[in-house]
């Protein structure tokens, strides 16, 4: 991977996940950590089993040795309350970093984040910054069946007062977090359970990225692919499909889910024309929606063709393998979307929707 | 606490003892009158659609913001409900912002954005004004973790009503604060109601404090119409988290003499009833005892009045005066720094 | 107003808010609450405040008088354990009808409404129906503040598994109930706060509402104006302003936020070709945002100019009466936002957004 | 309970009361054995990848569903946790459609949508296997309160776990439960650790039932690795809440021999302690008691450990025979009837 900065329209040549094995996701983000534990005394992490069990998904494993228990600090079952609490310490001077074990029990501290967190700097006409950092694992793909993968970011995408980012790649896990701590405003990293194990180089002299800015992971003429998170790879994958079959796509990570760069996305749509946005979440209210209704409303008659969404089935994600993966966007449902988009049998006659184009719609 | 600092600059001589608590005295009634009059002011400012939105009243409650008051410095928090004009006046927060905030006014203590249910004054500890119930509770315990965790010695103090003693938030925070030892006093303003439904019809154990001592705190109830009861109750509960004894909870037993909000007709309870509480009418409560003691002389009384009045009449004047917070500045502090000049930020017309 | 019930795209001639005093929308409300309690045994009405003071919005007012405690259930502030009471109660048998207050608090019952009422059925195999029916208060518009004043019902219409309805019309706040409770599974009603006193004529004969469909309340040719709920009002009032100006604007009113009725959208929009979707969400994530990808996927070849979407500010809704004003979407707004879209003036050069268009954009 | 059946029409003579009470001790220990073997086989079964997603094992922890269980009928209902194939086994569920389920199968209790977690079977009022911590705790309020409505006599009981006990959804049920007498039997799991968390570590008040009694309902604790004291426990509760008088708490005392989920390497606790605990192993605890009483022979106890064997593999050879739920059924069971034909609920590729 290469470092990505200040550079906006700079491109990833290769993502290499499950390949290298330099470092992994997972211990990008405990880097972080402990880089931000080590940096600032005012820093804590708490939450869940963070300490003594290193994190439901090893992600803060160690740190407890190192940073002792006051600062790793493990909680009760009570989302809603330890989530106040972070709030509360944050206004009152510290720096804390709240771990939600996954997104599906963040629904337990929902009021906290959008009621208080998100609102106090506004409410109280400015004098209470929340300078608080909230991680969570989001997503499906592990069999883990309906009330353990859900996709909510975008929910909390629609909220004023925060800034929302999903890390994709090692890279991002490594260096978002200190840019999140430098915000004086409460902001929500959205880790995709999918993508712990993902391992690949990391760059040294990689730097913190710009949080305002989308990046695009791979560049293209023909399509602009949209997507962040644990859709990336596939997307990128997908890409690489379409490259044989002669349709250049363009991948454009995301990256922060509020505030949307819309400048990164525009430019790439007003060069390629076409877009397809990919997004793990249901199809219906999905932060894709919005992305699709951006794109109409700024950059319409730069369009050769409708934006399609490619997102999950409408349906709480089940169990069985293979009614799993029908369920979320693959990379064949993603290819299938950008060649009825791009493809040259495209035609305003039959709404690019012929029946034989194979989208693995089922009714 | 600065709030009765300008009554301190007179009456009784406070070097001796029952000149001193005389002196003291006066201080409690003062504050206490100067919440009476400003919310009464209140209502009728709320008749004349000066004051909108939802405006929860603290008369015959009183003696609670005051009394707790006594027991904080300056370098303690605050964090409150939507009935919170007593905790605000109390602390200290200037009539002059609290009056301009209910008129939704640039000078308000929240810059107009909070109207009555949201005052904050951040160089005063107060951190408003939740209005959502049980809201204020997990964010206090993470005001007294940071203190804990810094080896400051400061206290959060968290009013909340006997209804949010129902909702989850209490029950997770109650444990997490007596579990971390946490510098908290949990004040719950048990005023026998949450809108109209009745104590005992919303808990099973209506002896709030000993549900409060089963997390492992140190948790009694007290007269919250005598406003010496409560402070002293506040002062023992405070020296206890001090001295690192952790988390206590006071339940207090308060009554609202008037609805629950502007719009409710308080057709829930019993006028009978309400008759009886305003026979223990915390201001009146106090004035009798200070008569009884010769403390207090009506021309002393009528000075006090006159002072609050003033006040007040002050506020209400300045707060009409005073400049809309301008229509330009929407966007302002949705995130720190200057306003995103993003598309998705734009602002609807109305 | 007149009956609409099967017919597709009825047309409301007149609204009358506030002129005629037949009857109300709270008392609309209370009637169908009646009604269903008498007509069922298994219906019953839970939540906070709504007996013995009769509703916080006073729309159970008298009911706890002629049912009783039993069936008129006043509960402790605990919205996810009574919303949790709900839905256990509905798999038992009974048809309960759970208020929360308002949509500021239901986030306290939200991983019950998620995690449990709209996914019981699916993860169970079918096992499982959920018939429960969840009332709540939705939007801003009278000082309440930020935390008061949430319009989420787009979070709600992202959730497979559930209804969600808007009664923007007292005939709606009037049957909308009885087609809610015959549903087998879920239902939640968002009642907007500013339409309790709304007052108006209820037609004798009006039918219970096809829930499965949008219904056009003015019909237009120029343009199609989509919203739904408290924004309705407005919307109509913007339709006759645009109408004094020579534009002819059609209304959709959604009803059905979940799931959408594409066919009475699409079909506006194919004899319109322009559109402005108005709702009083905050803009990103919004369900104008799902309205308007669905617009550019189904009728992109429809479309003369790209579809608008006149939504709040993104801020906290703030006290002060000219700054709610300012955040909220307001006739002005749309009709601003509907001749960009419609009015001859509209250019591909300039994307419609001419500095001089007045849409009242501050920075 | 049916669970038990097919061990009754064997074993001791049912007609004096050694003899039942040597049958009774049978029927118990059959029971727990299934789920014990059953468990094993799911980690057999796991490694193999046949089984995946999160799965949550019992071992240890038999006692409490097989006693708890013994006091209810088949019209009183259940909910249950994540670690649920005790109580879904215990309850009656066949083995088969536990393991079908397990393998993502159609004939799976739930059709291969639920997996470990999410067990249901509404034929047997057993209400599901939910996975969010404390969850399934007001739905149970919900359902007992139906029975309290229509004047049914059923029990519901609900099992959660001591982590439970923080969540605001513990307090909120209990105290509604309480307030309105539910017909709820609420039984804590008490294995003194959620995921890595020891109790102490979550809970200011380790005493769990004292907790719960201060709700106003009967609470006790209770031996969960003596199915026998679990079983009297529960059929006394069940007795009270059936005579009326409320909600009842029983804290079962048990431990998981096992770690939490198949993903945890278990670095938080102590070797020796899970020593001490296996020591008091349910299953060997009531083997040895029988023997003591001469109630049971060495080829009784394997004849009990043939049928049980036999079970489980039919249940695996059934499961792995079985037909994979069709990627065109996706969509079934989103809504009640057919599914709806719309667009938005299409489909992703994989
Ligand atoms: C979570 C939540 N539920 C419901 C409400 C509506 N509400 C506002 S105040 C109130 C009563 C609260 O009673 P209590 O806690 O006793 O405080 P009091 O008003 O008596 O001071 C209710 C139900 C709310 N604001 N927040
Ligand atoms: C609301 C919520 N928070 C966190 C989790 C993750 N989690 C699953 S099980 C568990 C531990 C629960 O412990 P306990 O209640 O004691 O039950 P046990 O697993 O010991 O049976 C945790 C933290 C969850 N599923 N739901
Ligand atoms: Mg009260
Ligand atoms: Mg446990």
């Amino acid at each position: 991977m290469t470092a990505e900065g200040s550079a906006k329209h700079e491109t990833e040549h290769s993502t290499e996940y499950g390949t290298e094995h330099k470092t992994t996701y997972r211990e990008a983000l405990r880097e972080a950590l402990r880089d931000a534990l080590r940096a600032d005394d005012r820093v804590f992490l708490m939450g869940e089993d963070v300490g003594r069990y290193g994190g439901c998904f090893g992600v803060s494993l160690g740190l407890l040795e190192e940073f002792g228990p006051e600062r790793i600090r493990d909680t009760p079952l009570s989302e809603s309350a330890f989530v106040g609490a972070g709030i509360g310490a944050a206004l009152a001077g510290m720096r804390p970093i709240v771990e939600i074990m996954t997104v599906n029990f963040s629904l337990l501290a929902l009021d906290q984040i959008l009621n208080n967190a998100a609102t106090l700097l506004h409410m109280s006409g400015g004098q209470l910054p929340v300078p608080l950092v909230i991680r969570m694992t989001t997503g499906a793909g592990r069999q883990l069946a309906a009330q353990h993968s859900h996709s909510l970011e975008g929910w909390y995408a629609h909220i004023p007062g925060i800034r929302v980012l999903a890390p994709a790649t090692i890279e991002d896990a490594r260096h978002m977090l200190a840019a999140a701590l430098a915000d004086p405003d409460p902001v929500l990293i959205f880790e995709h359970g999918a993508l712990y194990n993902a391992s690949g180089e990391l760059h040294p002299d990689a730097r913190i990225p710009d949080l305002d800015r989308a990046v695009v992971r791979r560049a293209g003429t023909d399509i602009t692919l949209i997507t962040y998170g644990g859709s990336l790879p596939k997307t990128l994958a997908a890409a690489e499909e379409l490259a044989v079959a002669g349709v250049s796509a363009e991948v454009v990570d995301l990256r922060t889910l509020r505030p949307l760069d819309d400048t990164t996305v525009m430019e790439s749509v007003a060069r390629t024309h076409r877009a397809v946005v990919v997004d793990e979440a249901w199809r219906s209210g999905s932060l894709a929606a919005e992305v699709s209704a951006r794109i109409t409303e700024q950059a319409f008659y730069d369009l050769d063709a409708p934006v399609e969404r490619v997102c999950s089935a409408e349906v709480p994600i089940p169990y069985a393998r293979q009614l799993e993966e029908a369920a979320l966007p693959g990379t064949a449902g993603i290819v299938a979307a950008a060649r009825r988009v791009a493809g040259p049998t495209w035609s305003a006659a039959d709404g690019g929707r012929s029946p034989s184009d194979g989208d693995g719609r089922v009714s | 606490m600065s709030s009765t600092r300008t009554a301190r600059q007179h009456g009784p001589d406070r070097r001796t003892k029952a000149g001193r608590q005389a002196a003291h005295r006066q201080d409690l009634l003062h504050a206490m009158l100067r919440i009476r009059r400003f919310e009464e002011r209140c209502v009728e400012l709320y008749s004349a659609a000066r004051i909108r939105g939802f405006v929860h009243l603290y008369i015959g409650e009183e003696a609670v913001a005051v009394g707790v008051n006594e027991a904080l410095t300056d370098e303690d928090a605050v964090v409150s409900t939507y009935r919170e004009h007593g905790h605000a006046l109390a602390r200290g927060i200037p009539a002059d912002a609290v009056m301009a905030e209910m008129f939704g006014k640039a000078t308000g203590c929240s810059h107009g954005r909070g109207g009555s249910m949201h005052l904050f004054d951040a160089e005063r500890r107060f951190y408003g004004g939740n209005a959502i119930v049980g809201g204020g509770l997990p964010l206090a315990a993470g005001l007294a973790l940071a203190d804990r965790m810094t080896g400051r010695s400061r206290v959060t103090c968290c009013f909340f009503g006997d209804g949010a003693v129902a909702e989850g938030e209490f029950h997770e925070t109650a444990n997490l604060a007596a579990l971390w030892g946490l510098p908290l006093l949990l004040v719950c303003e048990n005023n026998l109601y949450a809108m109209g439904t009745a104590l005992e019809r919303a808990q099973a154990q209506t002896d709030l404090a000993m549900r409060a001592s089963s997390y492992g705190m140190v948790a009694w109830a007290v007269d919250g119409m005598d406003v010496e009861a409560v402070e002293s109750a506040a002062r023992r509960a405070v020296e206890g988290i001090r001295a690192g004894t952790g988390p206590h909870f006071l339940e207090i037993r308060t009554y609202r003499f008037r609805a629950h909000s502007m719009y409710d007709p308080d057709r829930y309870r019993d006028k009978a009833e309400i008759e009886r509480w305003r026979e223990r009418d915390p201001v009146a409560l106090l004035t009798d005892r200070m008569r009884a003691a010769a403390e207090l002389s009506g021309a002393r009384l009528e000075e006090l009045e006159g002072r609050v009045t003033e006040e007040i009449e002050h506020a209400v004047e300045a707060a009409d005066r005073a400049p809309a917070e301008p229509v330009e500045h929407l966007l302002h502090h949705v995130t720190s720094g200057p306003p995103r000049q993003e598309r998705d930020e734009g602002v609807g017309t109305p």
